[in-house]
């Protein structure tokens, strides 16, 4: 039997295994080769007008599985889909609609929920009672990611106070660097972000400040282990395990596939910057919302 | 290197041939220059003078010959850096100065090493203060050279080459851009060298200073060495006529009683831009087939004066009319359609545009007549037919009208000019220092071009500073001082004296004339 | 600074000597590159097979290297124009981004019959690209500021602005990037095999060549860009000719965002701007006239859609295509200034 | 909030790149040099900082990496405008382009070791200095900024007061008056070249391993422009050129800090554009050294 041949195309630039959010597609992808042997070639730093085009050749070149790695591809995912109806074309990135297509399906995390995670630790790390985030732009994953953490940590510790900041960019290391620096100079003393390429910035700002960090996408520790307090993994290679089963299985269907709060995982948190009794605490926090024990309410708030 | 005895060779070219591709602009010529000594160098426009000291000062290696300093030749690898070590010292055609930087600074420059780190700034001001002291030149050490006159300029051209230590002196073209006195002092100040035991070399077109000053001359004629006599050997026809190969026919002044009409008449101009008076009071008028000289130091309002006459400067006050319709504040454009013509004194800012062709500063500025365009829509071909018409007419040397002008020598290029100003039928020509820097086939060729367009009806006004030029050509002459007008002389009353001393300025004040200066020409 | 001459005359030996100079070029750029792939351990003649593939492989490739190639051609132009004037207007990307927003806001915001709509569209386009190049003109010509900072500073402010608007007031509701709304299908530029804005640009681009070759506006532009000092000495308005040429120059930087926006993107985002404008330099610096600066646009896009091409299809590093896009520019230049090929191309220099 | 200690501090650590890039533009504009490569060579700076870093452990290392590539870039900017020489507006964007392939190609090779944070330079203030607020703040400014500074006047005494200076000015005024003196041009140019290159690549190194301690590509976005435009609006003088820069860095530091007002951040992005704009607008302008853009085509 032949290997399947996938392709997955990237949008920002820098190479695919740096930072978190492609860093996670990339994880994913190595599952791909590695786990169930596809043949997968990658597409990095496609330019916006580019990207249908790309996915278009790929499409007519024969390859079987068309991935979009964000959400900005939506638009060549909506072009390209209903006229190569022999590949399947996969958003795995936050999206809400579907194009009008048999051929593709999608798998999103809930932004939401991701927030609440990473709210609740954040909210029981603090000292100051301040906590941090920062984005590239203030775009809808991170608005619901950044409502997240706002009701998490209020359910936590309702005395916290949540500042964000805004980078301007996906790409821009000096500038996240310097917001996430202001924030500090707030007050905030754990600080999470979600800023691309920028988030290096971000981790950067942390360590010259000693602020605690939490990691964003996938494991952010051996970045810096001194300051990195967990990450919460989004588990992107899990969508592509589902992707991969669903074409196997020749069970693709356009549907959207949200993975919820019980698919992140939270790192280990580190002992050198918690007590044990705080770890416990946190832990049990999160286990307890994971598995439905806790509600917390979904309240949008707007960051702009 | 051996002391400067007076007599002894300094450096001796021979056989020196130099190559540009296919031209060759140098052919086997040989020289030879003494201690004491003023050598001069005449020959016509692109004759090769220039060359033969740039290769002689390093900054052009010859194709074939040898230098020889003391009969050891340093041909090999000849570099400025050596020839200024050889004690040679050149001041360019085209001054080749720093204009943004301090006359201290251009002076020390050539002497400083780069390991230099901390150069000793007072004993080097100390030093160029004694020198300018010995020459009696008027310099103030930290004042830019952009803000000098030309002929301030030129003094720093000199001092450069004198701090340098150099004892064998190259000026090339130096008189072209002074004025008679400065022109008197600068040769004065030559023979005083030759007299301290200077080699001392000098290009010049004017042929009476080779004469008067020069022990040896040596005659160029299209890069080839024609002969070198010695001081009384000759005659300024004869040396004329080994320079050029046809004969040149010299201009007559337009006869003052075929004048006609008032083209042009000033009534009390004067421009004062905040508060410093460039042009008072002027009040002249310029005739149909009249040639009106205007005389005077550099400096002392010509460039103004034809400014304001062209509109590039609108007057303070008074008024200037064209066959008595005033002007007003009309653009440049409009009084060009008008019938003013104007040749500026330097032609490289403000006449021509070296990267187009020769058929399109033909037409520069007059670009929107209906003969070249309609509609905004150039009509090339009756461009390329006027250019074509005018380079014959004009007697401009190019192989043709597409040919960028850059690579034309200055006096075609100024015969493009005068072609462009002249065949527009001007009523009124400003000819502002229309021969300088020409061979005097040239200079004749664009007199003779002058004097024919005022006996054609036209008004001519001829601004120079070369009183040789206006006794020759005008009808009458006006000398201009601090940005007056001091006296007017007709022609058959000219005496050089007398001019002399209203440029000076003498009778309107007891100053002296000695610090003659010819600030405004500089900006 | 002086400004370089731009010949306009198209004689045969520069063309042929480009064409030559410029296929020896590319060649060493596959071969660097190939090397490249193969030092990395990828399969060079994949790769390049995949390049050629991308580029002439097929109608679709071929249409789309055009389409490419449009935005560069015209930011190269918005360059060439007052850069025959001696500006140097390195604010293309900035008028690009600044008309494609004007695009998408009035086609957004208003209704009206399309073909109405879509000149509209492209007028004010036009109109927001003068507008950004105006603070540019007026400080070089009232308070002397150099138009490079100034032109660079505008850029960033269009970049920032258009940012503001597709995050802010702009922003598509409930998109989930920072993505302006749609343009309506109606008010987007027919297709005929290519997008109309391509002939319109290709029009632009004669038209412009025509003007700054048979007209006295071009005329008056050259001798302001060799003297200006003679050009207003001798009547010219030099004053008015730079600003008629800068701020034409800011109008096709602008149309150049409408055509793209209303013929290929259909509306402004974060990154949708590839570097369009600075390609366009490069454009118009290699193709020195008008219609040069098609071709060497059409080459630039040649190689971005193949590079890119050659990059999706086999893994290798999406680096390889700037390499593949400079190189043969750096080797073009340098060759093409080499004293003999000056020498063979000056008019008259051999006598 | 706003406007506070921190926010010099953060003005200056934006600013700190920009005013060594600048310094180098600076030189090679005052040899004659249009030096629009800058952005390409720091880009080289910034990587190969951030390598040497990371693979000695040592950020002083790093530093004198990013200078050497800085160098190696300058000298080939030399190589191609000045001794073919070939037009330096065409040569400086391509070589640009060709930088950003170069540095990113090198970074996928070895992205993977580059996921460690290169080490800090920064000083700790020391006990006796944390009670006095401007010690305090002196010894908070980043070691790079401090070296800036000292180079700026190092540059300013050395091409206003000594020998070499003069030199190296004149042949940026005048290659003619440099050719009667006897220098030599091109090697001039060259010697100004890599030390431009030099400095703008130490520049880069200082953004990424004196600043974020790591490297993306393009990780420059501009700023080499940027510091090519406060050498023209700091009139090719090295303290307003200095200026320039600080402006520069104080109003993004201002529009990143303004963001704390609420409303678009992206409009308070603009402010240090346009705060350069407007200042242009009122400063004197300049003339820049007149050889600067001519290709030097021998004599
Ligand atoms: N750099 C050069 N390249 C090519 N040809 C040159 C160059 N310099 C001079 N020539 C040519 O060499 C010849 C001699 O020029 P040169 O400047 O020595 O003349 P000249 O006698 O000094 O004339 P003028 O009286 O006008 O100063 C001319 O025909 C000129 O065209
Ligand atoms: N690159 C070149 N190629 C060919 N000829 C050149 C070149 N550069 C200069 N020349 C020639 O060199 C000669 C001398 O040049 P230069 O600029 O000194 O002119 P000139 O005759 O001295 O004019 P002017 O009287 O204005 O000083 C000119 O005749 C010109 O034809
Ligand atoms: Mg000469
Ligand atoms: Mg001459």
């Amino acid at each position: 039997q032949d290997k399947i041949k996938a392709a997955v195309i990237f949008g920002v630039s820098n190479p695919a295994s740096v930072n978190g959010w492609d860093r996670g597609h990339y994880q994913g992808v190595r599952k791909l080769i590695d786990g169930y042997g596809w043949d997968v070639t990658i597409a990095e730093n496609v330019p916006f007008p580019l990207i249908a085009g790309t996915a278009e050749n790929y499409a007519k070149a024969g390859y079987q599985v068309v991935v979009f790695t964000s959400s900005g591809q939506y638009k060549a995912w909506d072009q390209v889909a209903p006229n190569y109806p022999d590949t399947i074309f996969a958003m795995l990135s936050t999206t809400s609609t579907l194009p009008e297509s048999q051929n593709v399906v999608a798998y999103e995390p809930d932004f939401f929920a991701y927030g609440i995670i990473n709210g609740l630790i954040a909210a029981q790390s603090t000292q100051s009672n301040k906590i941090a985030g920062v984005a590239g732009l203030p775009v809808k994953a991170v608005e619901d990611m950044f409502s997240g953490i706002i009701e998490g940590a209020k359910a936590a510790n309702p005395d916290v106070e949540f500042l964000h900041a805004i980078s301007g960019d996906w790409t821009n290391i000096p500038r996240a660097r310097e917001v996430t620096a202001l924030q500090i100079q707030r007050g905030a003393d754990v600080v999470l972000g979600n800023a691309g390429v920028g988030t290096r910035g971000i981790l950067d700002a942390s360590q010259s400040r000693k602020a605690k960090f939490i990691g964003y996408a996938t494991d952010w520790a051996e970045d810096a282990p001194d300051i990195v307090l967990t990450s919460v993994i989004l588990g992107i290679d899990g969508w592509y395990d589902a992707l991969a089963k669903d074409v196997v299985a020749g069970k693709v269907e356009p549907k959207i596939h949200t993975f919820g709060a019980e698919t992140f995982k939270v790192m280990p948190l580190n002992d050198k910057l918690l007590s044990a009794e705080q770890i416990a605490k946190i832990e049990d926090s999160v286990r307890r919302y994971q598995a439905g024990e806790t509600t917390v309410p979904v309240v949008p708030h707007k960051f702009k | 290197m051996n002391a400067a005895i007076a007599g002894s060779e300094a450096v001796r070219l021979e056989g020196i041939t130099k190559e540009f591709g296919p031209l060759k602009a140098l052919d086997d010529v040989s020289l030879t220059l003494r201690f004491g000594e003023i050598h001069a160098l005449v020959g016509e426009n692109g004759a090769g003078k220039s060359t033969l000291m740039n290769v002689l000062y390093g900054i052009l290696q010859p194709t074939f010959g040898r230098i020889l300093f003391g009969g050891a030749d340093v041909t090999p690898h000849w570099t400025t850096r050596k020839a200024i070590a050889h004690q040679v010292g050149m001041v360019h055609q085209h001054f080749s100065l720093v204009m943004e930087h301090s006359v201290l600074d251009n002076v020390i420059m050539p002497t400083f090493r780069w390991t230099d780190l901390a150069p000793k700034w007072n004993d080097c001001r100390k030093a160029l203060g004694e020198l300018t002291e010995r020459f009696g030149f008027d310099l103030s050490p930290d004042k830019l050279v952009e803000k000098l006159s030309v002929g301030q300029r030129q003094q720093v051209e000199i001092l450069k080459m004198l701090y340098q230590g150099a004892k064998i002196l190259i000026l090339d073209e130096p008189t072209a851009v002074l004025t008679p006195q400065q022109s008197e002092r600068l040769l004065a100040m030559l023979v005083q060298l030759r007299d301290q035991g200077y080699a001392v070399v000098i290009i010049t077109h004017k042929l009476e200073h080779a004469l008067e000053l020069a022990d040896h001359i040596t005659v160029l004629r299209g890069g080839r060495h024609i002969a070198t006599v010695a001081k009384g050997e000759s005659s300024v026809a004869e040396i004329a006529r080994m320079m050029v190969s046809q004969e040149v026919k010299a201009a007559h002044r337009p006869s003052a009683a075929a004048l006609g009409k008032v083209v042009l008449g000033m009534r009390d101009v004067s421009l004062n831009p905040a508060g410093v008076p460039l042009l008072d009071g002027i009040d002249l008028e310029v005739r149909e087939g009249e040639i009106l000289g205007v005389a005077g130091v550099a400096g002392n309002g010509q460039s103004e004066l034809a400014d304001v006459i062209i509109g590039l400067r609108q007057v303070t006050s008074g008024t200037i009319g064209i066959y008595g319709k005033e002007l007003g504040s009309s653009s440049v454009e409009q009084r060009r359609r008008s019938g003013i013509a104007i040749i500026p004194e330097d032609r490289h800012t403000h006449a021509v545009v070296g990267e187009m062709d020769i058929a399109s500063n033909f037409i520069l500025g007059r670009e929107g007549a209906p003969q070249f365009s309609r509609r905004g829509v150039l009509n090339r071909k009756a461009i390329a037919e006027f250019a074509q018409r005018c380079l014959g007419e004009f007697d401009v040397r190019a192989r043709s009208v597409t040919t960028k002008i850059e690579y034309l020598s200055g006096g075609n290029q100024q015969k493009v000019v005068i072609g462009r100003e002249l065949s527009a039928a001007p009523r009124l020509i400003i000819a502002h220092e229309p021969s300088r820097g020409l061979d005097f086939a040239a200079t004749a060729y664009i007199r003779r071009r002058l004097v024919e367009a005022a006996e054609a009806g036209a008004g001519v006004l001829l601004i120079s500073s070369d009183l040789d030029e206006l006794m020759e050509l005008s009808t009458s002459v006006v000398v201009l001082y601090s940005g007056r007008i001091v006296g007017k002389v007709n022609a058959g009353a000219y005496d050089p004296e007398h001019f002399g001393l209203l440029m000076a300025g003498a009778h309107v004040a007891a100053s002296t004339a000695a610090d003659v200066d010819i600030g405004g020409a500089a900006a | 600074m002086k400004t370089p001459q731009i010949s306009m005359r198209f004689d045969g030996f520069q063309l042929f000597s480009d064409i030559g100079i410029f296929v020896l070029s590319l060649l060493a750029a596959m071969l660097l590159v190939a090397g490249l792939v193969e030092l990395i351990g990828g399969d060079a003649l994949a790769a390049l097979s995949a390049m050629v593939e991308g580029v002439v492989g097929s109608r679709q490739a071929i249409v789309e290297t055009v389409i490419e190639a449009t935005p560069t051609a015209l930011c190269g132009l918005a360059f060439l124009i007052p850069f025959k004037a001696g500006f140097f207007n390195i604010g293309a990307q900035g008028h690009l981004q600044l008309g494609a927003l004007a695009a998408v806001f009035v086609t957004t915001t208003f209704t009206l019959p399309a073909p109405l709509m879509i000149p509209l569209a492209l007028v004010v386009s036009a109109l927001a690209g003068m507008l950004l190049i105006a603070p540019s003109l007026v400080l070089k010509v009232k308070r002397g500021a150099n138009e490079v900072t100034t032109t660079v500073m505008l850029n960033f402010v269009a970049i920032e602005f258009v940012l503001a608007m597709v995050t802010g007031p702009m922003q598509q509701p409930d998109s989930f990037f920072a993505e302006s709304n749609l343009i309506p299908a109606d008010y987007r530029l027919p297709v005929m095999v290519v997008h109309v804005g391509v002939f319109l640009a290709v029009a632009i681009i004669v038209a412009a060549g025509w003007i700054l070759k048979h007209t006295v506006f071009g005329f008056r532009l050259d001798a302001l860009g060799g003297n200006p000092s003679a050009a207003g000495a001798l009547g010219m308005r030099t004053g008015a000719t730079l600003a008629k040429a800068v701020l034409v120059a800011g109008a096709i930087g602008g149309i150049a965002g409408g055509i793209q926006a209303l013929g290929v993107v259909f509306q402004v985002a974060e990154h949708w701007a590839k570097p369009w404008g600075f390609l366009g330099i490069l454009a118009a610096l290699m193709g020195r006239n008008p219609v040069g600066v098609i071709f060497a646009a059409l080459l630039l896009a040649g190689l971005e859609i193949g590079g890119r091409n050659m990059q999706a299809m086999t893994g290798v590093p999406a680096a390889l295509v700037f390499l593949l896009q400079s190189v043969p520019v750096l080797l073009l230049l340098a060759v093409r200034s080499t004293h003999f090929f000056k020498m063979m191309s000056l008019p008259g220099a051999s006598r | 909030m706003i406007f506070d200690p921190e926010f010099l501090l953060s003005a200056l650590r934006i600013a700190t790149p920009l005013m060594i890039v600048a310094l180098g533009v600076l030189i090679a504009e005052r040899a004659g040099v249009l030096f629009l490569g800058v952005e390409g060579v720091m880009l080289c700076g910034a990587l190969f900082g951030i390598l040497g870093a990371v693979y000695t452990g040592d950020p002083w290392m790093g530093m004198m990496c990013g200078l050497a590539a800085g160098v190696v870039a300058g000298l080939v900017s030399a190589a191609l405008i000045v001794w073919i020489p070939t037009d330096q507006v065409v040569m400086g964007l391509a070589m640009n382009i060709a930088a950003i392939g170069v540095t990113s190609f090198i970074f996928r090779v070895t992205a993977d070791d580059l996921q460690q944070m290169s080490p800090t330079i920064d000083w700790t203030v020391p006990a006796w200095a944390t009670d006095n607020a401007v010690a305090t703040f002196l010894f908070s400014v980043p070691p790079l900024a401090w070296l800036a500074i000292i180079l700026y006047a190092v540059v300013w005494y050395v091409l206003f007061h000594s020998a070499p200076g003069l030199l190296l000015r004149s042949v940026g005024q005048s290659v003619k008056a440099a050719n009667s003196a006897g220098l030599n041009v091109p090697w001039v140019r060259t010697v100004a070249l890599a030390i431009a290159g030099g400095l703008s690549g130490l520049g880069g190194a200082a953004l990424t391993v004196g600043w974020v301690r790591s490297f993306s590509d393009d990780i420059t976005a501009g700023r080499g422009f940027i510091a090519l435009a406060a050498v023209y609006f700091g009139r090719w003088y090295p303290r307003w050129t200095l200026f320039g820069c600080l402006l520069f860095g104080i109003g993004e530091a201002l529009a990143l800090r303004t963001q704390v007002l609420g409303g678009n951040p992206h409009l308070y992005l603009m402010i240090p554009y346009v705060l350069t704009v407007c200042v242009l607008a009122f400063a004197e302008s300049g003339r820049a050294p007149r050889e600067v853009g001519k290709p030097y085509e021998g004599r």
